[in-house]
């Protein structure tokens, strides 16, 4: 079994949640390379879609901004903010990949800031940005982010980004549209999914070296339990090969 | 938290297309030359107390020199829409020209990291901030643009981001489903960098024009910082290459390499060592003041800015980048 | 005095009232026609706008539709009918031209239909098209129109296009933008304004050969009068040479 | 007629954006080529009983050969958006697709006149018509490209267009305001004639875009005729020629001279003398049997009926028309 650390991981794993066919609006950064990593292997019709405009490019290198020109570099189209949010909004983005400095039970996430008071913030973060839009209208969400219980926590102290809000049916109740959410939370120790009706999270996928016990230790919630809990497969020699030396050379993403 | 409450946050500008109509029948719609310097341009269209608005994508054709030349002439207390801005919020902060916000990407320059400064600045409570996300801004330049108060979107409701808004809860007298309304922004001002633009201000902008279409269409007033000026023939001859036409502008201002430090599509990249330079002295306030005042302050013109920072070398360069010649990090 | 015939003094008329760096909405025909001799006269900065998306052509001849290719010759921007709407509905489009099968007192235009039932019209017309729009939107509506009481109605079988609706405040109360709607009437007979307050037609202006009775007579509602009515100016030689010979050489207007 | 009242007119097609979403999450992404010929197009993507959208404006850049199409294989009882809709929709009412129709421009041919035919059609009561104006219509097709179940509009209140047509009246949450809601109208088929596309339905379109790009977006399935098609490289070199993208669009035909007898910016002018024939030819039922089964139902193509109508040397003239060659009629 070849040798690989966290990042890259992370990124097989997430790359593999990517059919061929589907359409995914990606930022920079891990789901950009999870994205590219897709399309060099199993889904080479993936389409890529970028929150500032463009549309399917043939990346050259990992974008360093949403909106640099390698995002529709000989891409089919170079668009606007608008036109590519609306193309969400009518439900053609199957995927999108979020972070953020708090996620709860719920999938929930905060990207905006520490502490209670919106007046004078502990900490200040950049807000929502595009991470509110594609959450509310791409079909399915996944978060990559490190297995941690300062992050993973009780209440987020903003939601800037929905999940499923309070659970339930409350996303779909407060206006947001139907049958779309978060979908998978990849960590490094997990894959977590949300039962269906209380829409909680729940690990589906153990990686290899942790247990059941690790994830719960480091998370600040209650974590429900698939019925059947796999190990996660780890990277094949293939996918860290075009990984290492195809899609991050310069080790941006992987070197982390 | 609710799903079904009005935000809370201030509404910093007036939503009513009948006020904006108003003015924008006085606007001038003589195609006339508006070739100015960008000192010109922002003396008579940058006021202290008005609310502004920067095109472009962050670090992404902006107008790099709007920015400096606004700190420059001191400009205080003015509203911002901080839509996408990364480098250019940076700069703004740097400043402290504005005192109220609308915040849906700020403080970052995303992969790059946070900007100490900046963020200090939204924590010191000297900064009236409302929240939206960027399709929920770029939505209410959207509004505007098409001359009504609001439009309906189906994003952030539910959550903080709309919480801590200005949106109000309607319901779709269609579907019955409750969509989140937001206000029409007309800005007093908007500063936009294009590619190229003919001394009318009929502009041509090359790849993705984020959200520049409606800021253009929803701005009182103007300014067109451009790559090159070209003929008024050359925009006539292509005429779904108009992007932005002349009747919306104020100001046409000449400013090669207008974007740097940030990147301009087909023409330059962004000078990744600067901007990691600017992150990193914001963290001394000392070494920051003598930052600004070197890069900005001490400057009289963008001519200037650019050949304290390595001059046609670098900007060559910054141009083999961006075509894909030198593929390393400079 | 040079001859000149109905259509040429309703053009001539008509053009005069478009002031330099003005901007108008125009269609084919009489339009068209002003527009073009107002910039080779005394307007050359007149800003023209089609619906369907042309800004500002260099006209090289009439056009035949307001979405064939002369409406966007050598223009400075192809757009489409969205965006030209929506400059009108920022407030920035002064003037628009518009017709009908038949106009009230309130100066409202019906291009739908004659008879009343929706279902089973008498006769069937285009509908409102752009027309609604402009004349919503536009600051200033002109109608140029033959004199006859067949046209100028005490009611329209169908309002298709809002003028001042019932009179008074009508307009506003309905939702329409404040401070526009119709401006001038311009017949072979007259040119018509309307009065402030009441919205109602009024006579301001007589054109050489005919009396205000004439007006009355060819005209189904009472029209009130100003204090002062002018004889309208006919066409002077210059114009008339400009008109035949620059903008509608080919006779498809002023040969009507 | 009155101020404050809903529209009364029939609204034929689903607003919910929802369901729409549910259909477009079915919808390919692949890029995989879609060329086909018209027929086939037409055979698989319109069917009796939907609901139609037709690009362009009238009689310029019309997709001709699918409307001549859709005769030939006689569709029935379709809804029809009569957007901007002139020698379009003379061909389809003289084949009595429709029985439901949404009308902003229709019946006319502008300055060319009344099509006959049309207007018996409308006046005889086979057909439900809903009203509305050419920016309604417009702005329902942008509120389903954007999404959501309507958008707020500021015309046609007060009027009897508005009285026959199914908008709703809202108020403005922020400026309490009256608008009239136009509901969201996705057509199950639309067809767009464009300059150029690759095999993937990638489109340029040359000039004016009217309201096409959002028709593409609006629509459930998109058949795209083009006047060529292009290597998907020359897409690539300019994305922002790019007016629609290929994951609208389900059908790629390549129709030379394909708005025939329409006109095509930059390509061909419009054959008025046909045009003009056929309005007089309509007078006259006979006649204009003959006059169809000439120019429609006996071809099996448009490239029949454009040799029967002048071939090659009349396209060569209609385009030396267009390029101000030929000043003079033709």
């Amino acid at each position: 079994m070849p040798d690989y650390n966290v990042m890259e991981l992370m990124v097989c794993v997430a790359s593999r949640e990517l059919e061929e066919g589907a359409s995914v609006g990606v930022g920079t950064g891990v789901p950009c390379a999870a994205t590219m990593l897709a399309q060099k292997t199993h889904a080479p019709n993936l389409l890529i879609v970028f929150e500032a405009g463009g549309v399917a490019p043939l990346l050259p290198e990992m974008p360093i901004s949403v909106g640099d020109s390698r995002t529709f570099y000989k891409g089919v189209m170079a668009s606007g903010m608008v036109q590519i949010m609306e193309t969400c909004a009518r439900g053609t983005v199957d995927y999108t990949f979020l972070g953020g400095a708090q996620i709860d039970m719920y999938g929930n996430l905060n990207s905006t800031q520490i502490g209670f008071d919106h007046d004078r913030p502990k900490v200040r973060f950049p807000g929502s940005g595009g991470a509110n839009d594609f959450a509310s209208l791409c079909w399915r969400t996944m978060v990559v982010t490190p297995q941690d219980s300062r992050r993973f926590v009780e209440k987020c102290d903003f939601i800037t980004t929905p999940g499923y809000l309070t659970g339930d049916d409350a996303r779909e109740k407060a206006g947001l549209p139907k049958g779309c959410g978060p979908y998978r939370i990849i960590t490094n120790m997990a894959v977590m999914d949300f039962e269906p009706v209380s829409k909680r999270m729940r690990i589906i996928s153990i990686n290899p070296g942790y247990s059941v016990e690790d994830v719960q230790k480091n998370c600040g919630f209650e974590l429900l339990k698939a019925d059947k809990i796999i190990e996660t497969a780890p990277p094949t020699a293939e996918e860290l090969r075009i990984l290492r030396e195809e899609v991050d050379p310069e080790r941006y993403v992987i070197g982390r | 938290m609710g799903a079904f409450e009005n935000g809370i946050g201030k509404l910093f500008t007036d939503p009513d297309p009948d006020n904006a109509r108003a003015f924008f029948r006085k606007k001038s719609r003589e195609m006339k030359s508006k070739v100015m310097t960008v000192k010109e341009a922002v003396e008579k269209f940058v006021h202290d107390g008005e609310y502004l608005a920067i095109g472009g994508f962050g670090a992404n054709r902006i107008p790099t020199a709007v920015c400096h030349e606004i700190l420059r002439q001191g400009r205080k207390n003015m509203g911002f829409a901080g839509h996408t801005a990364t480098h250019d919020f940076e700069i703004l902060a740097a400043g402290k020209i504005f005192d109220r916000l609308d915040a849906s990407y700020v403080v970052g320059l995303e992969a790059r990291g946070l900007s100490p400064n900046a963020r200090n600045y939204l924590q010191s409570g000297e900064v009236d901030v409302t929240e939206w996300s960027n399709y929920g801004l770029a939505a209410r330049f959207r509004a505007a643009g098409m001359g009504v108060s609001f439009v309906p979107i189906r994003t952030t409701l539910g959550t903080e981001t709309c919480k801590y808004g200005a949106g109000k809860i309607i319901t779709c007298p269609f579907t019955g489903e409750p969509y989140l309304a937001v206000p029409a922004l007309y800005p007093d001002v908007a500063a936009i960098h294009v590619h190229a633009c003919d001394i009318y201000g009929n502009s041509q902008i090359k790849g993705i024009s984020i959200s520049d279409l409606d800021v253009a269409r929803a701005a009182k007033r103007l300014i067109i910082t451009t790559e090159r000026i070209i003929h008024s023939d050359e925009i006539r001859r292509e005429p779904n290459q108009t992007a932005i036409p002349y009747y919306l502008v104020d100001a046409v201002c000449e400013v090669p390499y207008g974007s740097y430090p940030g990147n301009m599509a087909y023409e330059y990249f962004s000078d990744e060592e600067h901007l990691r330079e600017w992150m990193k002295v914001e963290k001394d306030p000392d070494a920051f003041k003598k930052f600004l005042d070197k890069n900005i302050y001490n400057c009289k013109s963008h001519f200037d800015y650019i050949s304290i920072n390595g001059g046609m070398e670098k900007m060559m360069k910054l141009r083999q980048k961006e075509l894909l010649i030198l593929a390393q990090e400079i």
